[in-house]
């Protein structure tokens, strides 16, 4: 197993050389501008980043696990508004207010229990309906936003709680709560991915559906499975960041999905499915943030920021493209 | 006698599935709002469709050839811009504007279709890279800026968004006929069917002597054509544009193509179905409009209709209801 | 044969039909346990389908299914492996980027708690499988990196996994070599030994009559009757199969060997193949015979310009040419029907006709418009001239026979009357009357002047339509044999690189 | 933060540059400025409209120490929890554009910004002048577009044009409010529905003039902008010259220059000790048909 860890590694080499490129680049082009006082290459700084990364990370490792099945989920971005509605909404429920402090578990619970509930509803209509994922979901992005804006108007949905907020910003070496959120669900789904039947499973229907079914696994129920995670995720990542902020706009999450998918296809996972592993998505997320942040460090204005990444992700394509080359001996197709 | 005609009705139907979720639907909304149907009414909403429209078609073209175009928003804000741009720029004026802008939206269609075709990279990531730097590229021309037309009497420009012929707007015309032009281009020339051949097998495509990093640039040089169509057609309508007017459109725009019926996996779609996709999400967010709906309240029943119009089509065809999925 | 015993598993009176074709009419079947029983029939005769209706893949209309005289409904894969029925299906059914033994143990993976793969179980058995199956990879290899033919070896290694009634085999040896048949055989006998009872479907007579002990017949998706083995032959089959007997003699009235259409010299590419040198004149078949791996397919690639060579030339009629892509080698005269059909061959989702015509669609016009009258003659042209089976020349490709399938990409490529016609392995899968068709198509492109290369993994087909046959080992060219002097042994011995095949 | 000798580096992250000229026009003239003072090195960033990069944007710029922050927040109750960890950090923190909720005054230095509430209710009065002027306010009919939904402008605007409105004018009707998206294509698409369904329009109300001018397009094509009195805000050039052509009745003067220019020497007044008030707001006026020429035409 460790090896085919280590083969993968280097299977998903570009995304780590591009890593290491950027961490030297603003290193560099940062101190040369001298805009500010700190390294870019600080270890709190980096430890930071994790946090940031949290958001999209702990969605981008869904996401992973839907590709590699073979589908797509497009309503992530309203899922995590949503769960985040309801567990702001949920402290002031008369049930659980007079909790105090204790209601904070409740709420997450309800904003959880809504993310299985919206990737109950994803997976079930895939599975029983038959309709392709990328539509019921790109349906299913509206629906909920919908949904969204149906729970409280235009307004944002607003409960600080600043116990809760403390939970957030409560850190172990330097880690905070969300970044050891995204850390432990990357372990967890990725001995999901690499050691259980569902998630070896996942794969095999990912990369040759019909030979799963001929072989008898059952799909429907994978495929339902892999949903609720990613609707439980898509709520945990809400958990995690409102849990901090304490308010959600009704737009709020938009463009997730993009970000995460663009994450989890850097990070190798073929967009046909079958092929990809949750430490590749974990390398493609942390990519992604540093970019964000580097272009932010070294003073990049917006146009340049949107240009460079936009390049960038091509750049990328292009380099795993030539490390993954088969070389002389391969076949022009 | 009757039998075999019903068996005939039978076998239309189930080829065009999505055809009678479409009759359906306006049926329904007829009955609830008169004015629905109501001939102005129809021609405002194909008039506001035929931007989202004309988008469709190109990105039909770029989907059975086997790929995606999530750049198509992002690029109709480019056009738009650089057309309102070139438009008041002194010595221009719309004759020399409207093919400057189109030789560059194809430009960066040919880019696209060169990173996609001939470097074979993944369409879905370079559009999506593409998304971003065109923005870049958009606000670096406009300086973050609107464009507007100064003189709007003075200039014949805005014929494209808001003249009429024949008692039909402009830009519905121009929507029928590109979309007449490329149904026949996909359905009857050698062009056609070699996009559809690459996008069902590319592989076998190729093995049977068909240039498919070719087709597959000229599927973007298409999508691009149509995407500078519809930036002139909203530029024209609006006589300015934010640097943003087609954010957000590029999932509405596939939507609407799969909607139609085309596979994201390739191979598979018409133009005319395509054109029945993009009525459909016309017609659905102007009946709730007309319906009184919240905003939310039409996002909702959006996505209902959606499901079911797919659903229904895809039933037809298999002539179960529920999916044999185990 | 015991036939006091309780049939393993038996259908009566199967219906099933697809949009415009009844597959099956009304058919009924029985096996043994312990008996290898052969399904024949024609190309689309149904013999896949049937066996799908047994595997739970395909719901009849009409009719029962009964495993050990108990009458069972199958509605899924998972329910028929469940009653004892393993199917190894005709075209693979694998996950490339899985394991060698994730794939044979698919859908069956051993568990631990938490739902944890027991891993080491699970290459444990699959070891001793694969050691039983005598090849040459391992448990941990990913199957995408395997050859056809080894990967055709795990979908056989499947059969043993569990303790089947029934084992159901779909052509299993369209890819397979002789050494690998072999194996596959002593596998069959030992399940049949153990009394499971074996559905055997395969289009070689040779094989039939010798691993078989009943032989069912259908024809059109109808029942034609049962034969036992023993008491028949090859003609009585065939007349059944298909209501005329076939003339199989070998039909080598030469032709006039024109001139040299296309030689090769020194070429090599990289690995794969080195410093291959031959000819073929017009009016010849040129046949390539080795073993897997041997480097065939990747010489008929380069020539196609799908492969670019690391060294050597290729002459068409004493012109140096060079060739980058297959446009050029289309333009050149060169055709080649590729080795795998459903990857390399077809657009599954088109037509049959469109599929036929794609190489020259751009001639198919009138105008600036495709022309439906220039490619329908075309179709119906070579629909009857390969006896092709399709409701119609709409039918998607996806929708037609195994065999069908193939004659289809013969028949595009026939359709581009080229001057170097090279098939790889042209009668994968193909039924014996549409085979000797298709080796009597080669001759007789020959004979109009046509220089033909067939690659073939089946020594009675080089032998029967060859004039002169390249023996390969290793990517090199062993030796070039003439019909006159070639003999099987010195044939095999050519390709498994043994020196004899040198002398003789 | 003590008083700073040499020079003071501010950090400010912006809500969405690029989405409309108001913004973009706002950080050119915040740069501009910034330049001109040789004592200010300035950070700038943008977090595209979105919470979350604006919270990861905040805590980079506590990361490198900056003296004193601007933010123009997305959110503005998400952001409190961010703007605490800055105060925490002894970083001043100055809000810029629109404000954020109560629970976070106590982190935060100053606001300075336009008052939208304000502006809604201002809006909501130019459309009943005219109303009385032309005789009609006791029956007509208004439709509202608003902004993006959710956003604290859009809503703060609608909010205060909905409350003022019934008070100046009540038996005015609104009969429906649908949002643009501070597009003016969307608007227009909008207001095309709006006239199909409702046969008497005599007002529309637009959360910005962009999507105001979006409107006017629509009823222009439908051949009923003349019995409209279309009242906009944030003052864009081509409401301006909507209105300099008698098709566009009024909308509110907001400078982005100001805007900008006013949230920067509040961040120095802050770094150098100064006393400032805690609401900032900056004066935007009713702009209408009538008294334009005393407004110079916006340059955005
Ligand atoms: N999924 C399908 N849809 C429509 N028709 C089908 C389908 N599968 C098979 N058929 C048709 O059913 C008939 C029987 O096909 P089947 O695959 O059983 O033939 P076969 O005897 O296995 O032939 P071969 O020897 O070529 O493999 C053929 O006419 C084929 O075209
Ligand atoms: N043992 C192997 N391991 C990995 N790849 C292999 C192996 N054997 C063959 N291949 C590759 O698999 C592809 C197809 O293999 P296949 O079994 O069809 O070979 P073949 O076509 O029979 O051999 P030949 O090259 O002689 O025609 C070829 O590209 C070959 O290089
Ligand atoms: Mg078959
Ligand atoms: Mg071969």
């Amino acid at each position: 197993m460790q090896r085919e860890t280590l083969k993968n590694l280097l299977k998903n080499g570009a995304i780590w050389g591009f890593i290491v490129l950027e961490l030297v680049f603003f290193q560099v082009v940062g101190s040369v501008l001298s805009l500010s006082e700190t390294a870019f290459i600080d270890p709190d700084n980096m430890l930071l980043l994790l946090k940031q990364s949290a958001p999209i990370g702990i969605i981008a490792v869904g996401m992973t696990v839907i590709m590699i099945n073979g589908n797509i989920d497009l309503s992530v971005g309203a899922t995590y508004a949503l769960a985040g509605i309801v567990m702001l909404d949920s402290m002031t429920w008369p049930i659980f207010v007079g909790l105090g402090d204790w209601a904070i578990p409740f709420a997450w619970l309800m904003a959880l229990l809504t993310g299985c509930a919206l990737g109950l509803i994803n997976g079930l209509i895939v599975w029983k309906t038959g309709v392709d994922a990328f539509i019921v979901t790109l349906g299913a992005m509206l629906g909920f936003r919908g949904l969204v804006f149906m729970y409280n108007g235009q307004q944002p949905t607003y409960h600080l709680n600043w116990t809760m907020v403390d939970i957030a910003e409560w850190g172990v070496f330097g880690l905070q709560t969300s970044a050891l959120v995204f850390i432990g669900v990357s372990l967890l789904v990725w001995l999901m991915m690499t050691r259980t039947v569902h998630g070896r499973n996942a794969y095999a229907i990912g990369n040759n559906r019909e030979a799963a079914v001929n072989a008898g696994i059952r799909v429907g129920p994978h495929i339902l499975i892999n949903f609720v995670l990613i609707g439980f995720l898509a709520a945990l990542s809400a958990v995690a960041f409102y849990s901090g902020s304490g308010s959600v706009n009704p737009n709020d999450g938009m463009l997730f999905e993009l970000w995460a998918i663009t994450a989890v296809v850097l990070g190798g996972t073929k967009l046909a499915g079958g092929a990809g592993s949750i430490v590749g998505t974990f390398g493609g997320v942390i990519a992604i943030q540093l970019l964000r942040k580097g272009l932010g460090h070294i003073g990049a204005q917006t146009e340049t920021v949107n240009l460079v990444i936009g390049l960038i992700l091509i750049a990328v394509l292009l380099l795993d493209k030539q490390l993954n080359r088969q070389g002389q001996q391969e076949l022009k197709l | 006698m009757a039998e075999t005609n019903l068996k005939a009705l039978g076998g239309l139907l189930a080829r065009q599935g999505i055809l009678v979720a479409f009759v359906v639907f306006m049926i329904a909304f007829a009955l609830w709002n008169p004015r629905f149907i109501e001939i102005d009414n129809v021609f405002s909403v194909i008039r506001s469709s035929a931007i989202l429209g004309v988008m469709a078609l190109g990105v039909t073209f770029v989907v059975i050839g086997g790929n995606l175009d999530l750049s198509v928003g992002s690029l109709l804000s480019f056009s738009a811009i650089v057309v309102l741009d070139l438009h008041e720029t002194p010595g221009f004026g719309p004759a020399l504007a409207i093919p400057a802008m189109y030789a560059m939206t194809m430009g960066i269609g040919a880019v696209i279709g060169f990173l996609v075709g001939y470097l074979k990279l993944n369409s879905l990531i370079v559009t999506l890279g593409m998304l971003s730097a065109i923005h870049g590229l958009t606000l670096t021309w406009s300086g973050g800026q609107n464009m507007d037309i100064a003189n709007q009497q003075e200039t014949w420009f805005g014929i494209f968004g808001r003249g009429t012929a024949l008692g039909i707007p402009i830009p519905v015309l121009m929507f029928g006929l590109l979309a007449a032009v490329l149904a026949i281009i996909l359905a009857k020339t050698p062009f056609g069917r070699k996009v559809y051949a690459v996008g069902g097998n590319g592989t076998a495509a190729t093995f049977s002597g068909i240039p498919r990093a070719r087709v597959v640039f000229f599927t973007y040089i298409i999508s691009s054509f149509c995407v500078a169509t519809a930036g002139l057609i909203q530029a024209s309508r609006t006589m300015g544009a934010q640097n943003t007017v087609g954010q957000g459109m590029e999932l509405e725009v596939l939507a609407a193509v799969i909607l139609g019926g085309a596979s994201l996996l390739g191979g598979s779609g018409t133009v005319f179905k395509t054109v029945i996709g993009v009525l459909i999400l016309g017609f659905i967010q102007n009946g709730l409009l007309l319906a009184g709906l919240e905003f939310y309240v039409q996002f909702v029943v959006t996505w209902i209709i959606i499901i079911l119009a797919v659903w229904l089509d895809i039933a037809t065809k298999r002539g179960k209801l529920w999916s044999p999925i185990a | 044969m015991t036939t006091d015993r309780k049939p393993a598993l038996r259908l009566e009176g199967i219906v099933k039909t697809f949009p415009g074709v009844r597959a099956l009419d009304g058919v009924s079947f029985e096996v043994y346990p312990g008996e290898v029983h052969a399904l024949m029939g024609e190309n689309g005769a149904g013999k896949s389908t049937l066996m799908k209706v047994l595997g739970g893949i395909y719901q009849p209309e009409e009719g029962r299914i009964f495993v050990d005289e108990q009458e069972t409904v199958m509605t899924s894969p998972l329910q028929a492996k469940a009653k004892g029925v393993m199917f190894i299906h005709q075209e693979l059914s694998l996950a490339n980027e899985l394991s060698v033994a994730e794939n044979i143990y698919l859908g069956a993976l051993p568990r631990k708690s938490f739902g944890r793969v027991d891993w080491k179980m699970l290459f444990d058995r699959t070891d001793a499988i694969l050691d039983r199956l005598k090849v040459g990879f391992n448990a941990r290899t990913l199957v995408g990196d395997l050859s056809i033919a080894n990967q055709q070896m795990v979908e056989i290694a499947r059969a043993l996994t569990v303790n089947a009634r029934a084992v159901i085999f779909d052509e299993p040896t369209a890819s397979l070599t002789d050494a690998e048949k072999v194996v596959l055989f002593e596998v069959i006998e030992s399940l049949q030994a153990e009394g499971v009872g074996i559905v055997y479907i395969s289009h070689r007579m040779e094989e039939i009559f010798k691993m078989t002990d009943r032989i069912s017949v259908l024809r059109d998706g109808s029942y034609r009757g049962t034969l036992t083995t023993a008491e028949t032959n090859e003609d009585e089959v065939t007349n059944m199969m298909i209501g005329r007997s076939l003339d199989l003699s070998r039909n080598h009235a030469h032709a006039e060997l024109g001139d040299v259409a296309l030689q090769v010299e020194g070429l090599s590419c990289h690995a794969l193949f080195q410093d291959v040198s031959f000819e073929v004149r017009e009016g010849e078949v040129l046949g390539f015979y080795g073993l897997v791996g041997a480097g065939r397919t990747e010489i008929a690639e380069t020539l196609f310009g799908l492969r670019t060579p690391s060294a050597g030339k290729i002459f068409l009629k004493g012109q140096e040419i060079r060739i980058h892509s297959p446009i050029q080698a289309i333009q050149n005269g060169i055709s080649l029907v590729p080795e795998s059909r459903k990857e390399q061959g077809l657009v599954l989702g088109m037509s049959c006709r469109d599929n036929i015509t794609l190489p020259q669609v751009d001639d198919m016009t009138a105008g600036p418009f495709v022309s439906d009258g220039a490619e329908i003659s075309i179709f119906d042209q070579y629909r009857d001239k390969l006896e092709i089976k399709t409701p119609s020349w709409r039918t998607a490709v996806g929708n037609l026979s195994g065999g069908n399938q193939q004659k289809i990409v013969i028949g595009k490529w026939l359709s581009m009357r080229p001057e170097v016609l090279i098939v790889d392995e042209p009668t994968r899968g193909i039924d014996v009357g549409s085979k000797a068709e298709i080796h009597n198509l080669l001759r007789d492109l020959a004979k109009q002047g046509y220089a033909v290369i067939v690659i073939s993994s089946e020594m009675p087909e080089v032998l029967h339509v060859a004039d002169r046959i390249v023996a390969m080992y290793h990517g090199k060219v062993i030796r070039t044999f003439t019909a006159e002097e070639v003999t099987e042994d010195s044939l095999i011995q050519a390709i498994s690189g043994i020196e004899g095949g040198k002398a003789a | 933060a003590e008083a700073h000798g040499g020079t003071m580096t501010i950090g400010i992250t912006q809500n969405n540059v690029g989405v409309d000229s108001y913004q973009t026009t706002y950080e050119e003239a915040f740069i501009a400025a910034a330049e001109a003072n040789d004592a200010v090195d300035v950070v700038v960033l943008d977090a595209g409209g979105d919470v979350a990069r604006q919270i990861a944007q905040m805590q980079d710029l506590i990361q490198q120490e900056v003296d004193a922050i601007i933010i123009w927040p997305t959110n503005g109750q998400a952001v409190i929890p961010a703007v605490r960890e800055a105060h925490q950090a002894d970083i001043p923190v100055i809000v810029t554009n629109s404000n954020i909720a109560e629970d976070g005054f106590d982190f935060v230095s100053s606001f300075s910004g336009p008052d939208n509430i304000t502006q809604g209710s201002r809006s909501a009065e130019i459309m009943c002048d005219r109303f009385i002027e032309l005789g009609i306010e006791d029956e007509a009919r208004v439709v509202e577009i608003t902004g993006q939904p959710g956003y604290t402008t859009a809503i703060e605007r609608s909010d205060g044009f909905q409350d003022r409105l019934p008070e100046v004018c009540p038996n005015v009707t609104l009969v429906d409010s649908q949002p643009g998206n501070w597009n003016r294509e969307d608007s227009q698409r909008v207001m095309e529905a709006f006239l199909t369904q409702y046969d008497d329009i005599d007002g529309v109300y637009s959360g910005d003039d962009n999507m105001g001018v979006g409107a006017l397009n629509a009823a222009i094509a439908a051949d009923r902008a003349e019995g409209i009195t279309f009242v906009g805000a944030t003052n864009f050039a081509v409401g301006y010259d909507a209105m300099g052509r008698g098709e566009y009745w009024g909308s509110i003067y907001q400078s982005p220059v100001d805007d900008a220019e006013a949230a920067l020497q509040t961040a120095i007044d802050v770094l150098n000790g100064e006393e400032v008030p805690f609401l900032n707001y900056f004066d935007t006026p009713k702009i209408t048909q009538d008294n334009m020429d005393e407004f110079d035409r916006p340059v955005f």
